[in-house]
């Protein structure tokens, strides 16, 4: 390493950026200061160094003096640093061998009115830049090739609209739904809210189009097994399940059905009628064609020469009772998620006697028997009277689902303005908590189902009881309006159930590596700015599968999926900074104690050592501190870059003074000083900060090391699990915190001194006083005794992981 | 080996509902259930104390679990920590205060301190209601024992608030309760579901104003004959009392009320297992079930 | 080990004696003080609560009684220096201690149910239906604490709700009706009142009939002792008190 | 004729006094009356079971105290296991009897049952009375 110093050539500028740094900073001094470390062949101090003179400066100077590590003590890197890296990029340089000390942000500002304090921390902050960009590497941009290959999970409309943006825009969709036919739930639809146009009129064209797209290939009765591999190249295993029915033979001419012995309830019309085991899901399915049901089927069931009948007169003979599941391979470059909703069982509230009383029904049903009505077919007598109780299986917590459905109280509406249509003289009511029309004409639509004389009651039902003489139900409720009880009995009563994730979900977002928000729907990368993307690169969200939505909103997100993915894929390649995480094979022993650490399963084992996919890991850094053999490293946050940090932190500490070392997560916290910077508010200047990637990357060992070298204080500074990039930064933080607090507690220095937080970017105030409250106490505690300090060291891996590692 | 369990009466067992434990002790017998009576137990106060200050009231239920303690101490019962309640006031007070107590330390001290003079209770009790002891060793167990037959009989189950709320401490789903119907089935009495089978009877409200009662009664009792029951299964003896004794006043507020026996599940039990009927101690029920079962021959 | 022994008792006759006949006080070694009402007083050692207060000046027209710790007259309360703990005695039977603070308690208002036993069924809610309080006990175990007599009174209190006439008359049978459960009760209740219903219940309806008590009953009944009684109460006083002191005397020598 | 709330200092500390009493979050009520559905003493109720949470909100102390509805309540927890924010009614309506019982006040003269009942009652019922409606 000593050799190594001496080939390098740093060049270190040092910005007045127009008198904001130098009106407070002896900028002179700085410069001067840093020309006296070794490798600094040049220091100049300059006024603007973002201004185009400014940049230019740098790119001459590194030509005439090919520098190889250039450092810049001016603004915050969040700020100009994309700048000076393109300005490298220039000069011929990696743009990864930039290094800039926050001397604005850091010093100037919030130091503004204790000048000496402010220069020396400035000066202090070029030395620590000066020693990271020492150990910089010249790294490259990180890049994937790309194709044009999509797998859309879930053929519901989201799907459907998302795989028919891809297929126009020229892409290779395959589209893979687990029922025979796509369609999903608005395939189960009357009339959609709020222009009340038949559901099957707009979605079967769609259908239609996906079916017989050339760049859709439609795999309806499958599921997918397995996914592995990343964007790029996803590998995934396709399960085909057995229709019993050859779909390119059957021409559906419908003589098996007629056949058919079994009879069985028809799930499309939620158990309302009858169908046989032999069928079509729905007149309108695609692909049209015949499947057989497994476990009803009298043949599969009974096999040998049992029935059969459906074989025998099929002309096609399109029937085969041997069929086997087909498993096939694909690959494909991004992934888009559409598993969709599944309406919430109300039998989980027995109070409501949903499938005990013959009267009472879902809001699926009432849609079935609208949709069947229409044609004709009675599935249901309605009767003259009919409630609609809101808020079934939705914001509950009695049953672990505080949030609203969404879409529930506009079906109502809808529902119950057709049944009214149907018969005006029938009496309609509809039984809320609070009717939420929030979409476009909306309110609007609300408002004509009160004009056509739907009633709506302000009160939840508590309860569902059937009149033993009559087969009615009675419905109880206070008027919470007219502060009274009241009560009456209904031929009909549709329960307005809540949506919840699809049963599927949990598989697909287990195969992924997805994040669950509390609702257990799919988390999306960020609430307001990236919706459809999923913190996994290349794998985007479309429909209910991120949480409930209505059809306009759905259709909205699919687009918008599609359009994500199209702009990802168009690049043709998929550029990264190289900040991830690499293994040491030599030091690695294999014991896998990284694996389970990623929350990305970036590391997998090859030949006995792990080894870290570039392209997967995020560069959170968490698995560094999990490796006994410290055989884990990561770029741009090198374990020995950091502890080169902390030690010049720590180098000039005068006699009597004391350091806080805060170590700031580049997402949020390190923003968030800069914020405070930019505020001008005062703390104290003996604080030293050092930009990680996450709260989680700050290991023990780095910990313990910085307290023996010096730091009086340590603060470990990580964003607020929600607003943080990584999912298990913040539990990893305590964790490591909770070792090398045991660790110091063993060499007999107070726990006190150190500290985790997790910041929201708005935290300013609170992190003044965080600060300034650990000046306060250190002045107390003082600084720790040498003997202490060094008591740390020893067997310091035997503590860090328990039992020796060889 | 007859298993044997720390039992609390409760004040009301051992008066006004005498019944049910004589009902109760005989069929525990006849299916190898020692229940041992607490040495010196003390009345639970019927109803838990829920404001979040009063620790005075959780102090009742607390003595008991000491009691529980020294009875395996002095071992009376042998690591059996497990307390049986028959009345469901007793079951809901003791549970109550139980799990508060194995929540807040805090409280567990304060209490554990203020009893100074007995020893220290750290949460090593659990309370269980006769019922879930019936449903652990098994309905099935229960039916081999049937001797009498009472197919005839309809009955219908009660169980009012406290075996299933608060959800902490329901011994089966708070909205649709099974275990009474299971056990009736496993003694071959058709059981008939009433709607009003959760209802509250109005508790305490029956010294006050025992008409406001009466009403919930009428509601209750009327909804299960409508069900077409001929008497009705409770397992606590104040909703006992209410359905029982209030029928009385629910006659004056509705003449045209035609009351059925309330029986404690135990009598059931004891029928089909043949116990003597001096056991079962029918008398003290207010309306009395002997000219119901003698006209189905199931008394002589 | 002879010769302390004597020392002691000396010192207890001298302090009593300087107490009772009131010899100067300068004969007497050992003192300790005592608060009554708060205010401080300088009494002899070994003195019993009462006659400290004697002592002390107080002269007893209330709060005393048998002397002999059976009428539960001379409730007293007292707290310790350097002991938050309340505690109670009964004033003629325990020591006057070195730092009390006391108070007597010549009362505990407590209201007596009225009943004819002869009247009332032998049923456990007879104790509810005189003293319904008894149902607000909270099991806080003060009244047990309090008892001078060392009852278990939340024990019968507890069998009383329960109806249990044997365990109310067996467990409450020392009690001399001092009044100190009652008056620290947080529940209001009125234990040794309680109590007694239990008894007389029990004993009227609970324990089978004494066979000699029926019989003297009977010899009363039949005039047995008519003769006996119409001699002494023709008797002069003075002859009385002749009668009386012999019989006194009698007695004495069992 | 109705009558306006004044939205007062002392309304909030009496919500607070609830709270704290209770240990339930009365401001996260929403008025859904699914309570005073459930409720099996409604019918004898002044103030529904919903009513006595937004009255407690805006601290109408007085009216609250004085309501028929409190003494009612039986604590059966039907309200508390059908609430859709998990509040506990029963606890709420402890509360406020027990901030009138603590002015030493007693809601039933237990002397004053007639010895006949006395005899009939089961003592759960009278240990339970003097719990939730004596001092």
């Amino acid at each position: 390493m000593d050799e190594k110093k001496n080939k390098q050539r740093i060049g270190v500028y040092v910005c007045h950026c127009g008198g904001n740094i130098s009106e407070v900073v002896d900028v002179k001094k700085v410069a001067e200061e840093a020309s006296k470390i070794g490798d600094v062949v040049l220091s100049k101090d300059y006024p603007h160094m973002c201004s185009e003179l400014g940049q230019q400066m740098v790119i001459n100077d590194a030509k005439k003096n090919n520098l190889d590590k250039v450092v810049i003590a001016a603004c915050s890197p969040q700020f100009q640093g994309p700048t000076f890296m393109k300005t490298l990029e220039k000069a011929g340089l990696s743009p990864y061998v930039l290094e800039m000390a926050n001397i604005r942000e850091q010093a100037a500002w919030p130091h503004f009115n204790e000048h000496e304090k402010a220069t020396e921390k400035s000066i202090e902050l070029t030395k620590m830049a000066i020693e990271k960009a020492r150990r910089d590497e010249p790294l490259q941009k990180g890049e994937i090739e790309i194709g044009n290959r999509v797998l859309v999970i879930g053929g519901g409309i989201a799907g459907i609209q998302a795989s028919l943006d891809l297929a126009d825009a020229g892409f290779k969709v395959t589209l893979v739904e687990k029922e025979p036919s796509i369609g999903g739930k608005m395939a189960q639809l009357s009339r959609t809210f709020p222009t009340e146009d038949c559901a099957t009129c707009i979605l079967s064209p769609k259908m239609a189009a996906v079916g017989d797209h050339p760049n859709i290939d439609l795999k309806t009765y499958s599921e997918i097994e397995s996914i592995n591999g990343f964007l790029g190249n996803f590998k995934v295993k396709i399960k085909r399940k057995p229709r019993y029915v050859y779909e390119d033979k059957c021409v559906a001419c419908g003589l098996c059905e007629e056949k058919c012995p079994v009879k069985i309830e028809d799930k499309f019309n939620e158990g309302l009628s009858q169908t046989k085991a032999i069928h079509i899901q729905f007149d309108y399915a695609v692909p049209f064609k015949y499947y057989i049901e497994e476990s009803p089927c009298l043949r599969l069931q009974y096999g040998g020469n049992a029935c059969g009948l459906c074989q025998k007169v099929c002309p096609q003979d399109a029937i085969d009772f041997d069929m086997k599941p087909k498993y096939e391979d694909i690959t494909v470059d991004t992934i888009i998620v559409a598993t969709g909703f599944d309406i919430f069982d109300a039998r989980e509230k027995p109070e409501y006697g949903f499938g005990k009383l013959k009267n009472v029904i879902n809001g699926l049903q009432m849609e079935r028997i609208i949709v069947k009505a229409a044609e004709g077919v009675e599935l249901k007598q309605l009767g003259k009277k009919v409630a609609f109780i809101q808020c079934i299986g939705s914001r509950d917590k009695q049953i672990g689902r505080p949030y609203c459905s969404r879409i529930c109280c506009m079906y109502a509406i809808k529902q119950a303005s057709l049944v009214k249509k149907m018969d005006p003289s029938r009496d309609v009511y509809i039984f809320y908590i609070d009717i939420r029309a929030f979409g476009k004409s909306y309110e609007e639509y609300y408002n004509r189902a009160q004009e056509l004389g739907v009633k709506f009651i302000r009160g939840k039902v508590a309860e569902l009881m059937e009149n033993p003489d009559n087969g009615k139900v009675i419905v109880k409720a206070e008027d919470t309006l007219n502060r009274q009880m009241i009560q009456g009995e209904f031929d009909t009563v549709s329960l307005s159930v809540g949506v919840g994730p699809n049963a599927a979900t949990d598989k697909i977002v287990n195969m992924l590596k997805l994040a669950k928000s509390s609702d257990n729907f799919i988390q999306e990368a960020h609430p307001k700015f990236r919706p459809v993307d999923t913190l996994v690169p290349g794998v985007f969200l479309a429909g209910t599968a991120q949480g409930p939505k209505d059809i306009p909103d759905t259709v909205a997100q699919a687009s918008g999926a599609a359009a994500r993915a199209i702009a990802l894929m168009n690049q043709g390649k998929y550029f990264f900074d190289p900040m991830y995480a690499f293994v040491n094979s030599e030091k690695c022993d294999g014991c896998e104690l990284c694996i389970s650490s990623c929350p990305y399963g970036a590391i997998k084992m090859e030949n006995g050592k792990a080894v870290i996919n570039a392209a997967v890991c995020k560069g959170c850094g968490v698995c560094i501190g999990h490796c006994p053999q410290d055989a884990i490293d990561m770029n741009l946050y090198s374990n020995e870059q950091l502890i080169a940090e902390v030690k010049t932190a720590l180098e000039s500490k005068k006699e009597g003074e004391h350091r806080i070392i805060i170590f700031a997560d580049d997402m949020t916290s390190y923003r968030l000083i800069d914020s405070v910077g930019t505020a001008k508010m005062a703390y104290s200047s003996d604080s030293r900060i050092i930009r990680v990637p996450s709260g989680g990357r700050v290991t023990a060992d780095l910990i313990v090391k910085s307290f023996y070298y010096g730091a009086d204080a340590v603060i470990v500074a990580d964003a607020e699990e929600k607003s943080s990039p990584y999912s298990t930064s913040k539990t990893e933080m305590f964790r490591n915190i909770e070792i090398a607090k045991k660790i110091l507690t063993d060499a007999g220095i107070e726990t006190d001194r150190l500290l985790g937080m997790n910041f929201v970017t708005v935290m300013l105030v609170a992190f003044v006083k965080t600060v300034n409250k650990y000046d306060e106490m250190l002045n107390q505690l003082g600084t720790i005794s040498k003997e202490k300090r060094e008591k740390l060291m020893i067997n310091l891996r035997e503590k860090l992981f328990g039992v020796k590692h060889e | 080996m007859a298993m044997k369990l720390p039992y609390y009466p409760g004040c009301t067992l051992k008066t006004k509902a005498k019944n049910f434990e004589t009902s109760t002790l005989a069929v525990a017998k006849e299916l190898d259930i020692e229940l041992v009576e607490l040495p010196k137990w003390n009345c639970c106060g019927a109803v838990s104390s829920i404001v979040t200050d009063d620790l005075m009231h959780q102090l009742a239920p607390a003595r008991n679990f000491v009691r529980v303690l020294e009875m395996n101490k002095s071992g009376i019962v042998d690591n059996e920590y497990r307390l049986v309640a028959l009345c469901s006031m007793c079951y809901n007070t003791l549970k109550r205060t139980n799990l508060l107590l194995k929540n807040d330390h805090e409280k567990l001290k304060t209490i554990n301190d203020f009893m100074y003079l007995e020893e220290d209770y750290n949460n090593e009790v659990e309370v269980v209601h006769f019922l879930e002891i019936l449903r652990d060793i098994g309905f099935d167990k229960v039916k081999e024992k049937v001797k009498v037959d009472l197919s005839s009989l309809k009955i219908a189950p009660y169980y009012g608030c406290l075996l299933l709320r608060p959800k902490e401490i329901a011994i089966d789903n708070t909205e649709d309760p099974r275990i009474e119907s299971d056990l009736l089935d496993s003694l071959g009495v058709k059981p008939i579901d009433n709607p009003f089978k959760k209802m509250c009877c109005g508790a305490h409200q029956t010294v006050q104003d025992k008409y406001a009662v009466a009403r919930n009664t009428y509601t209750i009792v009327s909804g299960a004959i409508k069900a077409g029951a001929e008497a009705i299964i409770t397992s606590c003896p104040l909703c006992a009392f209410n359905l029982d004794n209030r029928q009385r006043e629910a006659k004056e507020l509705y003449p045209d009320f035609e009351g059925v026996p309330i029986l404690y599940f135990t009598q059931v039990m004891g029928l089909a297992f043949g116990v003597p009927e001096e056991e079962l101690g029918f008398d003290l029920n207010y309306n009395d079930p002997r000219p119901l079962l003698r006209e189905k021959n199931i008394l002589k | 080990m002879e010769e302390k022994r004597r020392d002691l008792m000396e010192e207890i006759a001298e302090a009593n004696s300087s107490a009772s006949s009131g010899i100067d006080d300068k004969k007497i070694k050992h003192w300790i003080h005592i608060y009554v009402l708060g205010k401080q007083y300088k009494v002899p050692a070994s003195l019993t609560i009462m006659q400290a207060l004697e002592y002390a000046g107080y002269r007893f027209n209330k709060s005393v009684g048998c002397r002999a710790g059976f009428c539960g007259a001379c409730s007293t309360m007292y707290r310790v220096e350097g002991d938050y703990k309340i505690k109670t005695a009964l004033a003629c039977q325990t020591m006057a201690e070195d730092g009390m603070y006391l108070v007597q308690i010549p009362f505990s208002p407590a209201v007596k149910a009225k009943y004819d036993i002869n009247n009332e069924p032998y049923d456990g809610n007879v104790f509810l239906k005189y003293y319904p309080e008894l149902a607000r006990c909270v099991s806080c175990n003060t009244c047990t604490k309090t008892c001078p007599q060392d009852l278990q009174v939340m024990d019968y209190v507890q069998a009383a709700i329960k109806g249990d006439f044997q365990k109310v008359a067996e467990w409450s049978f020392d009690c001399i009706q001092c009044g100190l459960c009652a008056v620290r009760c947080p529940a209001e209740i009125v234990q040794y009142h309680a109590a007694q219903l239990g008894r007389r219940m029990y004993g009227k309806y609970g324990l089978s009939e004494e066979p000699n008590i029926v019989k003297r009953v009977e010899e009363i009944m039949s005039g047995k002792f008519e003769e006996e009684f119409k001699k002494v109460m023709s008797l002069q006083k003075d002859e009385l008190e002749k009668v009386y002191v012999k019989q006194q005397n009698e007695r004495e020598i069992y | 004729m109705s009558k306006t709330v004044e939205i007062t200092k002392e309304a909030d500390q009496f919500l607070k006094k609830i709270e704290e009493l209770s240990g339930e979050k009365i401001t996260s009520c929403i008025q859904c009356g699914i309570c005073s559905g459930s409720c099996p003493m409604i019918n004898e109720m002044d103030l529904t079971p919903a009513q006595i949470m937004s009255k407690t909100q805006l601290g109408q102390e007085e009216e609250l105290l004085n309501s028929k509805s409190i003494w009612i309540c039986a604590s059966c927890f039907n309200c508390k296991v059908r609430c859709p924010r998990d509040l506990d009614l029963a606890k709420v309506a402890e509360a406020l009897r027990q901030v009138v019982l603590r002015k030493a006040v007693d809601k039933i003269n237990i002397d004053a049952i007639s010895p006949e009942e006395m005899m009939e009652l089961p003592q759960i019922a009278l240990v339970a009375a003097c719990r939730r409606l004596t001092n």
